[in-house]
């Protein structure tokens, strides 16, 4: 319902980030997010938002705590 | 004037030395400075003849203009029937006002899209409406070619047990044109794949003159092409999604708008199924081929499922890739 | 590959799905209630993949399929005005209203209708038509909305006398309630939309576990996120513990995004609304605080919510409620197709019914 | 749906079904129905091709409507080359909400013109732009056909010592045209000419294959026609003003406004110039068929006065009869 | 053939070319001041037949030619603006004023421009347009005026408040004064302009035979009518007895038409006016009266009659005065065409240069 | 310069009245006539607007002058 893209940050200018993905760039507002990104963070983007930023080690961890218990190989 | 006037369009004088000055100057050839009511051309057993309206906004456009992709699109639709494309006719629809700096580009481009595709125009129209009439230009072409390979390659012909190929990236124009639009603007590293594909057309089928089907992924994209053959052909097509190859930058915009890649149009890409033994012969060609450096084959023609496409998933899951409805909008859910 | 891109790995998304086939050795019905995990499982091919024992039900995860038929009719009565450009986003052009009347076919009937990829992008279009009223259509549940706020905001910030915004937004948790509280539904577990929850946090969705005793998990939309939240699920049920599960941390808190809320809080309020199919529920809406009556569309002279008729022959609220399959509704693919939908499960990709239509390759 | 939509452009499922439910209905043949991208047709020998566009405001006029024009106006540019016209394609650009009732009054004219023209409609193509974008509905047409006579006819043919025939009364479509036009409405009596000459030459070449010249005065009308020919085969043409047949109604609507006949439009008219020997038997011919029950010799081909046209009037003078230079505007000085 | 065709039949016609031929044994350069007159002895093919002594000289017969550049250039200036629509006759649409400009390249431009036939006409565009102010623009001689008269009258009573005229109305009589009171002027005799003396009688040109001494003759626009009049000229200079005759009995009361006079007099005032490659003669144009001030566009808000260059190189002054025929100017058929038109002489088909471009064979 | 046309009166209604030549039909104002036309006289019309009613007797007279003048026969 609520499509939403992680999109890197490349620029941030007060209230409006640039973001990219796969070579894409676009503008987005920062005024709904409750913390701060820095640059190279990714923000999850919805209709011109970005709406939080993603936690990397959070996305890390889980991958590797999946990876463990099915007993796969790092990637 | 640095407009284009009513006038030019009355069919009298002003019309005269307009077409003189623009149209000769850049399509003139032969046949078309004839000028009379009709062209006259010798051509030799069956022929295939096609018609287009190119109706784009942006005119000009990240990889081409409405002039070059007006040459390209029809002869593409006629090399899709394994013809050598020899002669277009254009019509010009022109809105009163129009800069005379963007129309010279436009038939400029269209008169080194023509040479470059070995076809001369032969036959012109202009018309030119009030301002607000129409929106800036409009232009139809319809080519002519004659056949090289018996039988003709036809949507008809998918065989079971035949391999789909592509010629490359998929989606490349339709992203081009969608990162123009006001409203929707980003900016994407991408530019429209317009090009003519007769030559290389012509190259396939004189190696592997065997080919059942070729045809343009245009308006509607990959996915509605490939229904309308299993339609025609009363096949299945299985295809799989982790082959077809979409450049990263198409993905990503997509991924932003909700859209999906499958359904943009493609103007410089073909599709070719043919019998499987025949496949590697077909890929050799065309990746030889700047135009089709990116070929691969996606999929294979199926008994089951008849007059559907069935896209294998990289999970291994299966389901239906169906036909466009309507026009792909924007969305956020 | 990325840590994000990760999450689409076929290799682990296989080695899990073998997990999930051995271990969901019971009848499980699970719902999903956003349409981007609709299409999410559809398009992945997951659900060709299931476990015979795992029947997926959509639920009512679309916001514009759920926009009501009377609000409908009141957008298409606005874009009648010759004074108003209507701004949305592309989703709702093919809602149908009243009579088959949709944006789409108002268009053809010259009304002026601008498709945004944001809100931001409609006060361009107010700057750049002084003189008529750009009318947004706020339209989406709780990630939406906060950004409509904002977009409001900024209007008023800028001072824009020309700009409007219809506000239809609705509210997830009082939809499952509503789910819920019909005896006759017959659901075992959700997943939770992961970008509502990005916003509200997992608090507002206790009363499932707490309440109803369903299962619930909050999750992402790549293909490991949600056969992780099914594996999740199939545990909770063996080991009877139903609760509300975040299994989305890498994009939501607990706590969700209290910055967005509180945006949200300052120019809407919640109202009870009505729901295509499902008719009106209580303090499911959100309509534009006084302070903001500037910007309310609704508040325009002769906007009403005109009555709308009942839908004739639509299952809609059979297949939400688990109880029936898309094609088993005799209306499917005859009457109602994408082209000419019937019901809310029909209107947008991630209905139900259109997923089904769009995606099954055995019907 | 009762109004035309952006999303029977798209060239997804709901272009096919529009598609299908109207144009396969009105204008389909095996050829069509093919549904490839081109068409496969068989040709032999030289072969003659033309395209022109249709922008004609309004879109029903008193004896016609544009569906109907835009077949007979390419089908006849085919036949001035001589040629029996086989094959048309037409591409449609509509503006959204044209109403469904106009589009398929139009199809269905066309369709009755292709059928009484003798014509298929091999290919064709649909595009919708958004409301405001154009102005209801544009046709383009292109046609072929097969030259029955060698050498073809040919503006540059025209030799000294010719006569010049024309078919019937000169400016009936101009002014059908002008007699609907928002201020300047008056009731006239007078139909657009349009027809479908293809059938008529065909009989004229049969008896009379030495024909030099056909050519249909459509815009810019017989002067400008003249004008064209006199500079192609840079010969003189001297023409009487009391031989040039004009319905007094044209005439009077014309004395309104200040406009001269022999500069309106015709679309069912042609000239002819040939051999003075053959001119009689040339007007049996014509005047035996309802299309050229009207035909006279209006003048003859001169050495004198190379590329001008003269106008030899009831007085006994001589002045030029000059190319249209613009549209001509109504006047009142 | 009615009582008025007979005027064109061509055997009564060679007779009186016959009888001119014998008679006009003396040199005669005579000038024709209504375009119309030129346009028929062209077109009639009468040009070619005329005997040897007769040389024809065409006058600045035409409304439109004559009007100024700087009146072309003032309503170019009206045509840009956004909330104004040019309502005029087809005529001016190709005139050029400043840098090649006219009405046609305004339109391009995104002007609106409604060619009408009768100013009439323009009252119902006014009425369909009540948004925006439709500008009529008022050019023509003495036949002109009284319709246009006639319509602000209209407009008065239809209370239409949206509707102007751009009165640039020229006067026949100061126009034939200027032209005699240069001493270069090289002209026996004038064909007068039937219809504008079909308006202002025979008495208002009293001053041609009475103080310049030169034959005049009031006639018809019909091969016939051009005919008897060069006769009754020819014997006139034989006589020598120059008068002002009028030979157009069927439409023409000497006394002119009091009522049509009436309505121009109610509405319009003389003043001084500019005439392209005249410049500015005496009483020769027409405003718009203090009492109709509402419907004057040259009162509307920063609405002015801007400079405008002189012509260069343009000789019509020698061409109107009979000194030089339209071909031995320089620019003829070079810089100067019907398409490019330089002079008003090349401006509408009625000038001399014009007529010579569209209808003489031997140049 | 004032091009004007001789048409015949078929209706008269108030101020304005029905004009025909050549079968073709239009209506012009009668608010500057200083004669009113009855049907069947021919008026000369300017730019919507008939200026004078045309002397049917005169112009009979004015030809058949001509054509005892000339010698001509009478048509
Ligand atoms: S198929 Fe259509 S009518 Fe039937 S339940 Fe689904 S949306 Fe309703
Ligand atoms: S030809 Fe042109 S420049 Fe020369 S006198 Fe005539 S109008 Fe003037
Ligand atoms: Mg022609
Ligand atoms: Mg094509
Ligand atoms: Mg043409
Ligand atoms: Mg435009
Ligand atoms: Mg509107
Ligand atoms: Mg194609
Ligand atoms: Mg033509
Ligand atoms: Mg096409
Ligand atoms: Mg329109
Ligand atoms: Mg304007």
């Amino acid at each position: 319902m609520c499509l939403a893209v992680p999109m890197e940050v490349i620029a941030i200018n007060d209230k409006i980030a640039d973001v990219e993905i796969g070579g894409v760039t676009r503008q987005v507002r920062l005024d709904l997010i409750d913390a701060a990104p820095a640059l190279g963070d990714f923000v999850i983007v919805h209709a011109g938002f970005a709406i939080r930023r993603m936690d990397r080690d959070d996305a890390m961890e889980t991958i590797k705590l999946f990876q463990e218990g099915l007993g796969l190989e790092l990637i | 004037m640095d407009k284009v006037l009513l006038d030019y369009g009355s069919g009298g004088r002003a019309s005269h030395r307009f077409v003189a000055d623009l149209f000769f100057k850049h399509l003139g050839n032969d046949i078309l400075a004839r000028m009379d009511d009709a062209a006259v051309l010798s051509l030799t057993g069956p022929v295939a003849m096609s018609t287009d309206s190119f109706v784009v906004d942006p005119i000009f456009f990240p990889g081409g203009d409405i002039g070059s992709l007006a040459v390209h699109g029809t002869v593409n639709d006629v090399a899709m029937m394994g013809a050598r494309p020899l002669y277009l006719t254009c019509g010009f629809i022109l809105e009163e006002g129009l800069p005379m700096d963007d129309l010279a580009r436009i038939v400029a481009s269209m008169g080194e899209a023509a040479r470059a595709a070995r076809v001369r125009i032969v036959a012109g129209d202009t018309k030119v409406v009030p301002r607000g009439a129409a929106d800036k230009i409009f232009i139809n072409t319809t080519g002519i070619g004659e056949i090289m390979v018996d039988p003709a390659p036809s949507g008809h012909r998918a065989a079971v047990g035949d391999v789909v190929l592509v010629s490359g990236n998929m989606g490349d124009h339709g992203l081009a044109i969608l990162s123009t639009r006001a409203g929707l603007s980003f900016d994407a590293p991408v530019v429209s794949d317009s090009a003519s594909l007769g030559g290389l057309v012509g190259k396939l089928l004189a190696a592997v003159p065997g080919v059942h089907v070729l045809r343009d992924p245009t308006r509607g994209g990959l996915a509605t092409t490939l229904n309308e053959i299993a339609g025609q052909s009363n096949v299945g097509i299985e295809i799989n999604e982790a082959d077809i190859p979409v450049d990263p930058a198409v993905a990503g915009g997509c991924s932003i708008l909700g859209l999906d890649p499958l359904y943009l149009a493609n103007e410089g890409k073909f599709l070719c199924i043919l019998p499987e033994p025949q496949a590697q012969a077909a890929l050799a060609v065309l990746r030889a081929d700047p135009l089709g450096s990116g070929a691969v084959a996606i999929g294979r023609v199926t008994a089951e499922h008849a007059g559907k496409v069935a896209m294998v998933t990289p999970l291994g899951g299966k389901r239906l890739l169906g036909m466009l409805e309507g026009e792909q909008l924007p969305r956020i859910c | 590959m990325n840590s994000f891109d990760a999450f689409k790995d076929p290799k682990l998304c296989r080695a899990l799905l073998d997990r999930l086939l051995a271990e969901a050795d019971q009848p499980l019905r699970f719902m999903e209630v956003c349409g981007t995990h609709t299409v999410s499982i559809f398009q992945s091919g997951l659900r060709s993949l299931l476990p015979a024992t795992i029947t997926h039900v959509t639920g009512p995860g679309c916001p514009v399929c759920v926009t009501h038929e009377s609000e409908v009719a009141c957008f298409l009565e606005l874009a009648k005005r010759d004074d108003v450009i209507i701004a949305t986003f592309g989703d709702l052009m093919r809602v149908p209203g009243p009579k088959g009347k949709s944006l789409k076919t108002a268009q053809a009937d010259g009304a002026r209708v601008e498709i945004v990829y944001s809100p931001i992008d409609a006060l361009a279009v107010a700057a750049a038509n002084p003189g008529r009223t750009v009318v947004f259509l706020g339209v989406g549940f709780e990630t939406t909305a906060p950004a409509v706020a904002a977009t409001i905001r900024l209007a008023r910030e800028q001072n824009l006398k020309n700009f409007r915004v219809l506000c239809f937004h609705k509210l997830v948790p009082p939809a499952l309630e509503a789910l819920l509280a019909d005896p006759e539904t017959n659901i075992d577990a959700f997943i939770l939309p992961g970008h509502v929850s990005a916003i509200i946090g997992a608090a507002p969705y206790a009363f499932l576990a707490d309440r109803y005793h369903v299962p619930s998990v909050i999750t992402g939309f790549e293909p490991l996120d949600i056969l992780s939240a099914l594996l999740e699920i199939v545990a909770m049920r063996k080991s009877g513990q139903p609760a509300v599960v975040n299994a989305y941390t890498r994009v939501v808190a607990d706590s969700g995004n209290p910055v967005a809320r509180a945006v949200m809080d300052e120019v809407f309020v919640p109202v009870d609304a009505l729901w295509r199919g499902l008719g009106l529920l209580p303090g499911s809406g959100l309509v534009i605080r006084e302070a903001f009556a500037d910007f309310d569309a609704m508040r325009l002279p002769g906007v009403t919510l005109p009555d709308a008729p009942p839908l004739a022959g639509c299952r809609c609220g059979e297949v939400l409620k688990g109880k029936m399959a898309p094609n088993e509704c005799p209306l499917f693919d005859k009457a109602c197709t994408p082209a000419t939908p019937v019901g809310p499960c029909m209107v947008s990709t991630e209905g139900g019914c259109a997923a089904f239509y769009k995606y099954k390759l055995d019907l």
